[in-house]
C-alpha cells in the first residue's frame, strides 16, 4: 500500500481535440506492473493533486500511455504536461474489461469514454464494431486511427454537427438500435456518462442481449486507489477496487438508483 | 491463560511496566467535562469515581458512588485518532522526486479498551493497516445507555486482539482488576507486575458480572438482516423523513470507531515543494462524492442513507463484517440525537408495511 | 512575478490585516508576489491589469458598485475575503431595517453622506474566483488560497460543518456534553472550531455550510435555552444576509 | 516670493493608514486655506444595529466595528455593560484582561512602528521595501507583532475579533501551563521591544510641539490601559459617566467621521497624552527606556509618538510577563452578570486612544441605545490642526515633499479610519 508515486516522463504529447491531449510516459527508473485494458492509474502532477486515469494504450515496451481530458485543474496540469515533465503514477488499480472467450466484441464509447476501451480495439482478431459518440466533430478522440483499424467496423456519431460534418448526428443509441449484431455471439463493452451507459444497456437488452454479456466501466469520486478513502462506494462496490469494469447485473441496481 | 489480581497500585505499576518499554500509554482522562482519551502517565490520571450518563445527543458525567476508573462507557473520541489520526501527511514531492514519509507514530499501549472498540480496532486495522498497538482491554460491567455492543457481537467481554484484559471489580474486598494475559507480550509484561493469582471465585466473579453487563444493555438493533434490510430499504421513503432531523454535520461519521474515509488534499510551500495529506472525511460532505460536474449524492437523504447503509450492510460486501460495532457514539454524539438502532428498526417496520417510495 | 492587488470596501480592515498577520510568511511571500496595491500597506500603487486581486469589505455606496466592475474587468482572479465581501457582513443589518425610513434617515444630507440602502457581498455584482468565509478570514486559509493559486491547483476549502473540525481536533462537542448552544452544525468549516475550543458554542462567523439544515438545529437550539429572541439574533448578525435556509 | 504661493495639495488614498481616507489641502497666497482630512469610509451604521440587541452580544459586534483594534472595542464593551449591570470585574480576571490588552498593544503598535510609520522616517514607500534593505530590522517588528498575537490567540481565542471574551470575563481561562508556556516568546520580545526604541529614537523627528489639551485615562496604579478616570493636561478629570456632557461629537460636510471637542476645546487622546499623563507610572525597564530614548516626562511632538509607542510595547510586555509569573487559573472563567435596567459606560485606553462606551439597557438585557466615541473622531480635529501647522512652516517644500510630510504627520496618528467611521448614529441624523 503505497501512497507515493512512481516517476514517470513525459516522452510525447499528442493532441487529441480542443481539450484532450494524450502522453507517453516513461519510467524514470522503476516501471511499475503492467496494465491490462480497462485498469487506471492514479496521475500526480506535483502540486496539483492526483486522478484516476486509464490507461488508454498499451505499447508493451514499458511506457504508459493516458489520454486526458481538460476539466479541473489536476487533469489540466497533466494535459498540459510537456515532454519532459516528471509525472507520479501509482498503479494498476481496478479490474480490466472481460475478454477471455469473447467472439463478437461491441463496443460503445461517450466522449473522453473512449480513451479505456482504446486499448481493447485492434487488439483482438475478433468481428469488432465500435459505436463512439461526442458532443460535436470537435471532441472525437483518434478520429484518424479510427479509420486505419482494418478489423473495426467503426461508427461514428455527434450531439451537435457542423458544416464540415457529414457523418451521423445524433445519441449512441440510435445506431446501436439498428445495428445488426448475434445476440448469442455479442459481448457489449460501454464506457460513457451513466445516463449513455443506462440507455445503451437498455437498448441492447431489449435487442436480446444478455446482461451477462454487457460491461460497463463506472465512476465515483477517487482518492487513492487503494480502497482506503472510501470516496469510491457505489452500494457495496469500491469502484476502484471493485471496479470501474463491472458486468451489467451488478451495475444494473446500482445505476437505477437515485444519488446512490 | 494465567489470570491474576491486582489492585490500582497494580495498575499504576502496569502503567509503569508500559511506559518504561517505550510505550506511550493512551487511556481515558477527564478533561473539558467528558472522559476523553490521552496520555496517562500513572493511575492517578483515571478518572477515578467519574460516570456518564449518556442518551441520544445527550453526554455528562457525573460522579459515582465508588471510585471505579473504568466506570464510563465510550466517550467523544475513540482509539481512532490514535491509529488513523485526522491529519498525516502521506508523501512530498520536490524537485529531486517523490518522497516517503517518516512514520513518526509512537509504540502506543492502549488502556481501558472497551470489548466494542476491541473489535473497531480490528475492523479498521483491517483497511489501513499499520502497526498493531498493545492492547489493555477493560471489559465491560457497566454497560451504558445508548450501548448495544451484545447485538453487534461485539461485547461485553473483549473478543480476540487483545494483549491483557483487565475487568475491574469493586465490593467489600476493595477495588481490583482480574487481569488476563491474550498474547505472549501481553504475559511478559504482566509478569512483571506485582499481584497475586487468581482463584476461581475472581474468574467467576468476572464473568458473572460481564453476563449480567450482556442483559443490560441500553440499546438493541432489530433482529434481523441487516444487510438484507439496508439493500431492500433503498428506495424507502424512510430516508427523507430521516433527512428532516438530520443535520448532515458528520459529527457520527467522526465519532465512529470504524469510520476510516479520508479525503487527500495537496499544499504547496511558496518554494515550490508539494505535499499530498489525508484528513478525515465524511460522507456527509457534499464533495464527497463530487465527480465533475457535480456532487452524485446532494441530498441529506441520499446522504444519510450512504452512512447507515455502508456502517450496517455493504461494509460486509466490502469488507466481509460489518461496520458497526453497537459503541452507541453515533447516537450519543449526534447533535440531533439520531439513533441508528431506532432508524433501523423503523425502517424494518416501513419495509414490512411497503414503504417503498417506487 | 505575479502582481497582487488588496483593496478594501466597507469593512473592519480585519480580513487585510490578516494578511498582514502572517508575520513568518509576509516576507517571503514578497519574493514571489509583487504587491502592487495595497493602500493599507504601501505608498505604491501601480496601474492594473493585476494577477490576484484580493477584495474585502461589501458593496455600500454607489461608489463601490462601480469600483469593483472596474477592479474585475482589471484582475485576472478575483478572491473575496471575509464576512463582508460574501454576504454583505454585519452591515447588511441594514438590509432588514425599513427601506424607506432608512433612506429618509440616511439621505437626509445627501450632500455629506452616501450610502445604498443594502449591503451586497462582492458576488451580487461581478463573478468571483474565489470565497474565503469569515469574520475575519482565517490566516491559514488566506495563505491556503495564495500558494494554490501560485502553484495552479485547486485550493482547499471545505464547505463542511464546523463539527467535522472540531471532532478532528479532538475537541468534545459542547452541545452534548454542557448542553450549550451552538451553530456548528450548520455553520461553514474553516476557523477550525475556535468557539468550541474555549467552551463556547460557534456564533456562525463563517456563514452558512453548503445546503444547512437549520430548521433542524432549531429544536435543539431551544433545548439547550435559546429563546425566541436570541434564535432571530443568532442568525442576524455577521452574516445576516447569507442564505441560511 | 514664495513659489508657489497658491497651491492644492490631494491625496486620494491616504496610504499606510488602517482604513480609507483622502485629504485635501490649500493654500492661498501663502496662506494655509483649507485643510481637510476627508474620510470616505462608508457609515457602517452601528450604534443604530445595536439597538434592540441582547445585552451580552457588544463584545462580539462591536469588535467588527475595527479588525486593528477589536479587544479595546471588547474592554470597552464589557466595562459598560458590566458597569450598567453593576458588576465589576476583578482579580485574576481583571489581570487577564489586561494581557489580553497588552497582546494588542504590542501588535497594534508594533504594525505601526515597524510597517507604516517607520518607513516615513527613512525614505522608504513601505515596510516591504524596507525590509529589503534591512530584513532583519523588519523581521523583528513581526516577531514582535507575532508575539502580541500569541497573546491574543491563546487568551482571547483568535487575534482578530477574539471569540473567547465574554461581558462578565472569558468563556475559558487558560491553564497555568498554557499561561506560563508564553514566557519565552515574551522575554524575547521584550528584547527586541528595547532594541525598537532604540531603533526608533535613533530618527530624525521634525519640529513640531502641539499646544492641544491631551487627554488620557489615569488608574489607581499602573500605566492606563483597561480603566480609569479621564484625565486632561490642564488638571481636570471627570468621572467617565460624564464624558458626553465634555466632548461633543459633531458632523463636518467633508467626512463620514463626526469631530469631536472637548469642552469646545481641540484635544488630543492616544499614545502622546497617555504618556505625557502617566510618564511617572511606567514600569521601570519601561521608565529607563523612555528617559533613555530622550522622552522627557511630557511629550508634546507628535512624531516622536513612534518613540512612545516604542515605550509603551515595553511597559505592556513587562506587564504582560508580570501577569504571567502571577497567574493562578480562576475558579471559574466568568462572573455572573444579570441584566438590569439602566445605563452604563466603559473607556478603556485603545493602541489609539480613548474609546468609549455608553449602553442602556431595559431590565431585560435589551440594548435601547448605544453610543461609542473611538480615538480617530476624537483627534480628527487635531490632526487637521496639525497638518496647518505643517502645511505653514514647511511652505520651502515642493509639492511631493511638503505632501508626503502631511501624510506621515496623518500617520503620527496612527489614525484607524475604520473606526472612526462606525457612527452615523440613525436617530442623531433624524433629530
Ligand atoms: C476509473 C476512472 C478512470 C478515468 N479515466 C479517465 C481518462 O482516461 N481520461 C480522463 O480525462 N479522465 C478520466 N477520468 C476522470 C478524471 O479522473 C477526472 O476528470 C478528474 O479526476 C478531474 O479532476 P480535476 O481536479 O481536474 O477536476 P475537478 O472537476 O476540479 O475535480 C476535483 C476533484 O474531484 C475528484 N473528481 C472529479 N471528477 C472525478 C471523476 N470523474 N472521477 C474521479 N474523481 C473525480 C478528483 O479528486 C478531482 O481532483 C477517470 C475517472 C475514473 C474514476
Ligand atoms: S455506527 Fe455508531 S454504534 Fe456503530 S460503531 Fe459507529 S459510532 Fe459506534
Ligand atoms: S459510513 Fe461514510 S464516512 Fe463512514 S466509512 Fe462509510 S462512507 Fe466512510
Ligand atoms: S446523523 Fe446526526 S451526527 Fe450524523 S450527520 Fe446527521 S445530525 Fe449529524
Amino acid at each position: 500500500m503505497t501512497w507515493v508515486p512512481t516517476p514517470y516522463r513525459v516522452v510525447a504529447r499528442t493532441v487529441e481535440t480542443h481539450d484532450s491531449a494524450t502522453l507517453t510516459l516513461r519510467p524514470v527508473a522503476e516501471s511499475l506492473p503492467g496494465f491490462r485494458p480497462g485498469q487506471f492509474a492514479m496521475l500526480y502532477a506535483h502540486g496539483v493533486g492526483e486522478v484516476p486515469i486509464s490507461i488508454s494504450a498499451i505499447p508493451g515496451d514499458g511506457t504508459l500511455v493516458h489520454t486526458i481530458r481538460a476539466v479541473g485543474a489536476v487533469s489540466r496540469a497533466l494535459h498540459d504536461a510537456e515532454p519532459g515533465t516528471v509525472i507520479g503514477a501509482r498503479g494498476p488499480f481496478g479490474t480490466a474489461w472481460q475478454l477471455d472467450g469473447v467472439e463478437d466484441l461491441l463496443v460503445v464509447a461517450g466522449g473522453i469514454g473512449l480513451a479505456p476501451l482504446r486499448p481493447v480495439l485492434g487488439h483482438l482478431s475478433k468481428r469488432t464494431v465500435l459505436i463512439a459518440g461526442a458532443r460535436t466533430p470537435q471532441d472525437l478522440l483518434y478520429k484518424d486511427e479510427l479509420g486505419q483499424l482494418s478489423s473495426v467496423d467503426t461508427v461514428l456519431t455527434v450531439d451537435h454537427g457542423d458544416h464540415d460534418w457529414h457523418g451521423r448526428v445524433g445519441f449512441v443509441t440510435e445506431p446501436l438500435a439498428s445495428l445488426p449484431f448475434d445476440p448469442e455471439r455479442t459481448t457489449a463493452l460501454l464506457c460513457g456518462p451513466e445516463p449513455m451507459m443506462r440507455f445503451c444497456a437498455r437498448t441492447l437488452l431489449g435487442r436480446g442481449l444478455a446482461p451477462d454479456r454487457i460491461q460497463v466501466s463506472l465512476e465515483r469520486n477517487m482518492q487513492c486507489g487503494i480502497g482506503v478513502c472510501g470516496h469510491c462506494q457505489l452500494g457495496p462496490l469500491l469502484l476502484c477496487r471493485d471496479g470501474p469494469v463491472t458486468g451489467y447485473p451488478t451495475a444494473r441496481p446500482l445505476l437505477s438508483a437515485k444519488e446512490l | 491463560m494465567a489470570s491474576q489480581v491486582f489492585d490500582l497500585s497494580g495498575l499504576d505499576a502496569l502503567i509503569g511496566v508500559l511506559r518504561a518499554d517505550g510505550r506511550v500509554v493512551v487511556g481515558p482522562l477527564l478533561r473539558d467535562d467528558a472522559i476523553t482519551l490521552a496520555e496517562v502517565k500513572s493511575a492517578t490520571d483515571l478518572p477515578s469515581g467519574w460516570g456518564v450518563e449518556i442518551g441520544p445527543g445527550h453526554y455528562r458525567v457525573r460522579r459515582r458512588t465508588d471510585t471505579a476508573v473504568f466506570g464510563h462507557s465510550a466517550g467523544p473520541q475513540s482509539w481512532k485518532r490514535f491509529l488513523h489520526p485526522p491529519h498525516r501527511t502521506l508523501m512530498s514531492s520536490d524537485s529531486s522526486g517523490f518522497h516517503a514519509v517518516q512514520d513518526d507514530t509512537p509504540d502506543y499501549a492502549f488502556l481501558g479498551v472497551r470489548a466494542c472498540d476491541l473489535a473497531a480496532i480490528g475492523k479498521l486495522r483491517q483497511i489501513t493497516g499499520g502497526r498493531a498497538p498493545f492492547v489493555v482491554a477493560a471489559q465491560c460491567t457497566e454497560p451504558g445507555e445508548v450501548c448495544f455492543c451484545t447485538s453487534m457481537g461485539c461485547g461485553p467481554a473483549a473478543g480476540p486482539g487483545y494483549d491483557i484484559a483487565l475487568t475491574e471489580r469493586i465490593d467489600e474486598q476493595g477495588q481490583r482488576f482480574l487481569a488476563t494475559s491474550g498474547t505472549a507480550e501481553g504475559a511478559a509484561v504482566l509478569a512483571r507486575v506485582p499481584a497475586r493469582e487468581a482463584v476461581p471465585e475472581d474468574i467467576a466473579l468476572a464473568e458473572q458480572d460481564v453476563d449480567a453487563a450482556a442483559r443490560n444493555m441500553g440499546r438493541a438493533m432489530p433482529e434481523l438482516d441487516l444487510r438484507d434490510l439496508l439493500a431492500a430499504g433503498r428506495d424507502s421513503a424512510h430516508w427523507e423523513a430521516v433527512a428532516e432531523r438530520c443535520l448532515t454535520c458528520g459529527n457520527c461519521t467522526m465519532v465512529c470507531p470504524t469510520c476510516f474515509c479520508v479525503s487527500v488534499e495537496d499544499h504547496t510551500d511558496l518554494d515550490g515543494n508539494a505535499e499530498r495529506a489525508q484528513r478525515w472525511a465524511s460522507c456527509f460532505e457534499i464533495d464527497f462524492s463530487y465527480l465533475h460536474g457535480g456532487a452524485v449524492r446532494t441530498s441529506g437523504a441520499a446522504r444519510y442513507r450512504q452512512w447507515m447503509t455502508h456502517k450496517l450492510g455493504t461494509w460486509h460486501d466490502q469488507f466481509g463484517t460489518s461496520g458497526c460495532v453497537g459503541c452507541g457514539r453515533c447516537i450519543a454524539w449526534c447533535p440531533a440525537g439520531i439513533d441508528i438502532t431506532e432508524e433501523a428498526a423503523v425502517l424494518s417496520q416501513t419495509m414490512k408495511h411497503g414503504g417503498d417510495r417506487r | 512575478m505575479p502582481s497582487i492587488a488588496v483593496w478594501k470596501f466597507t469593512s473592519c480592515d480585519g480580513c487585510q490585516l490578516t494578511l498582514l498577520d502572517c508575520e513568518d510568511e509576509l516576507l517571503p511571500l514578497t519574493e514571489h508576489v509583487r504587491i502592487a496595491h495595497f493602500l493599507e500597506v504601501t505608498s505604491v500603487s501601480e496601474p492594473g491589469p493585476y494577477d490576484i486581486s484580493i477584495v474585502e469589505g461589501s458593496v455600500s455606496t454607489p461608489e463601490e458598485a462601480e469600483r469593483i466592475r472596474w477592479i474585475r474587468d482589471q484582475s485576472a482572479i478575483l478572491v473575496v475575503v471575509g464576512a463582508c465581501a460574501t454576504s454583505g457582513g454585519i452591515q447588511a443589518l441594514r438590509n432588514f431595517a425599513d427601506v424607506d425610513e432608512f433612506r429618509s434617515i440616511v439621505y437626509a444630507r445627501p450632500e455629506h453622506i452616501t450610502a445604498l440602502a443594502t449591503s451586497t457581498p462582492i458576488s451580487a455584482h461581478v463573478t468571483v474566483d474565489h470565497e474565503l468565509r469569515g469574520c475575519p478570514i482565517d490566516k491559514g486559509q488566506l495563505l491556503e488560497v495564495l500558494t494554490a493559486l501560485l502553484a495552479g491547483r485547486a485550493p482547499d476549502l471545505p464547505d463542511t460543518s464546523v463539527c467535522t473540525d472540531c471532532k478532528r481536533r479532538g475537541l468534545t462537542c459542547v452541545m452534548v456534553a454542557h448542553g450549550t448552544p451552538c451553530l456548528g452544525p450548520v455553520t461553514h468549516a474553516g476557523c477550525g472550531a475556535l468557539c468550541p475550543a474555549v467552551n463556547r458554542g460557534c456564533y456562525g462567523c463563517f456563514g452558512p455550510m453548503n445546503q444547512p439544515n437549520v430548521p433542524a438545529l432549531v429544536p435543539l437550539l431551544r433545548r439547550s435555552g435559546m429563546g425566541d429572541d436570541e434564535l432571530h439574533l443568532v442568525f442576524r448578525t455577521f452574516n445576516a444576509n447569507a442564505e441560511w435556509s | 516670493m514664495t513659489h508657489r504661493s497658491n497651491r492644492t495639495l490631494q491625496v486620494a488614498g491616504l496610504a499606510r493608514v488602517e482604513g480609507e481616507g483622502a485629504l485635501h489641502v490649500r493654500t492661498v497666497d501663502g496662506e494655509v486655506d483649507r485643510v481637510e482630512l476627508n474620510i470616505y469610509e462608508p457609515p457602517r451604521f452601528f450604534e443604530a444595529f445595536l439597538r434592540g440587541r441582547h445585552f451580552r452580544e457588544p463584545p462580539d459586534i462591536t469588535a467588527r466595528i475595527c479588525g486593528i483594534c477589536p479587544v479595546a472595542y471588547q474592554m470597552s464593551a464589557c466595562l459598560a455593560i458590566e458597569d450598567a449591570c453593576g458588576v465589576r470585574v476583578e482579580g485574576p480576571l481583571r489581570a487577564l484582561r489586561r494581557l489580553l490588552y497588552c497582546g494588542e498593544w504590542i501588535s497594534s503598535h508594533a504594525l505601526h512602528i515597524y510597517l507604516l510609520h517607520a518607513p516615513d522616517f527613512l525614505g522608504f514607500p513601505d515596510g516591504i521595501a524596507l525590509a529589503r534593505e534591512h530584513r532583519s530590522v523588519v523581521e523583528r517588528g513581526l516577531a514582535l507583532k507575532k508575539a502580541g498575537n500569541r497573546i491574543m490567540d491563546l487568551v482571547g481565542g483568535r487575534a482578530i475579533h477574539p471569540v473567547n471574551v465574554r461581558v462578565g470575563g472569558f468563556y475559558r481561562v487558560p491553564t497555568t501551563d498554557e499561561i506560563r508556556g508564553l514566557t519565552t516568546t515574551l522575554r524575547q520580545a521584550l528584547h527586541d521591544a528595547l532594541a525598537t526604541v532604540e531603533w526608533v529614537a535613533a530618527f530624525d523627528f521634525p519640529e513640531l510641539e502641539v499646544p492641544h489639551d491631551l487627554m488620557a485615562l489615569r488608574d489607581v496604579e499602573g500605566y492606563p490601559l483597561d480603566r480609569g478616570t479621564p484625565h486632561i493636561s490642564t488638571g481636570r478629570s471627570f468621572p467617565v459617566a460624564e464624558f458626553g456632557d465634555h466632548v461633543a461629537e459633531h458632523q463636518v460636510p467633508h467626512s463620514t467621521a463626526l469631530h469631536a471637542r472637548l469642552d469646545d476645546r481641540l484635544f488630543l487622546v492616544g499614545p502622546l497624552a497617555r504618556y505625557s499623563l502617566n510618564s511617572d507610572r511606567l514600569s521601570p525597564v519601561a521608565g529607563e527606556a523612555a528617559s533613555m530614548a530622550g522622552l522627557g516626562p511630557v511629550c508634546r511632538n507628535p512624531f516622536r509618538s513612534i518613540v512612545v509607542r516604542a515605550v509603551e510595547v515595553v511597559y505592556a510586555l513587562e506587564e504582560a510577563l508580570q501577569i504571567i509569573d502571577s497567574y493562578e487559573r480562576p475558579d471559574a472563567p466568568c462572573v455572573e452578570v444579570a441584566p438590569r435596567a439602566g445605563f452604563g459606560h466603559g473607556i478603556t485606553e485603545a493602541p489609539r486612544g480613548l474609546l468609549y462606551h455608553r449602553y442602556e439597557l431595559d431590565a431585560a438585557g435589551r440594548i435601547l441605545d448605544a453610543d461609542i466615541v473611538p480615538p480617530t473622531s476624537q483627534n480628527q480635529s487635531a490632526i487637521e490642526a496639525d497638518v496647518t501647522a505643517v502645511v505653514r512652516s514647511h511652505q520651502h517644500l515642493d509639492d511631493h515633499g511638503l505632501q508626503s510630510l502631511c501624510e506621515q504627520t496623518i500617520r503620527n496618528y496612527d489614525p484607524c479610519i475604520s473606526c472612526s467611521a462606525h457612527f452615523l448614529d440613525l436617530t442623531r441624523e433624524r433629530a
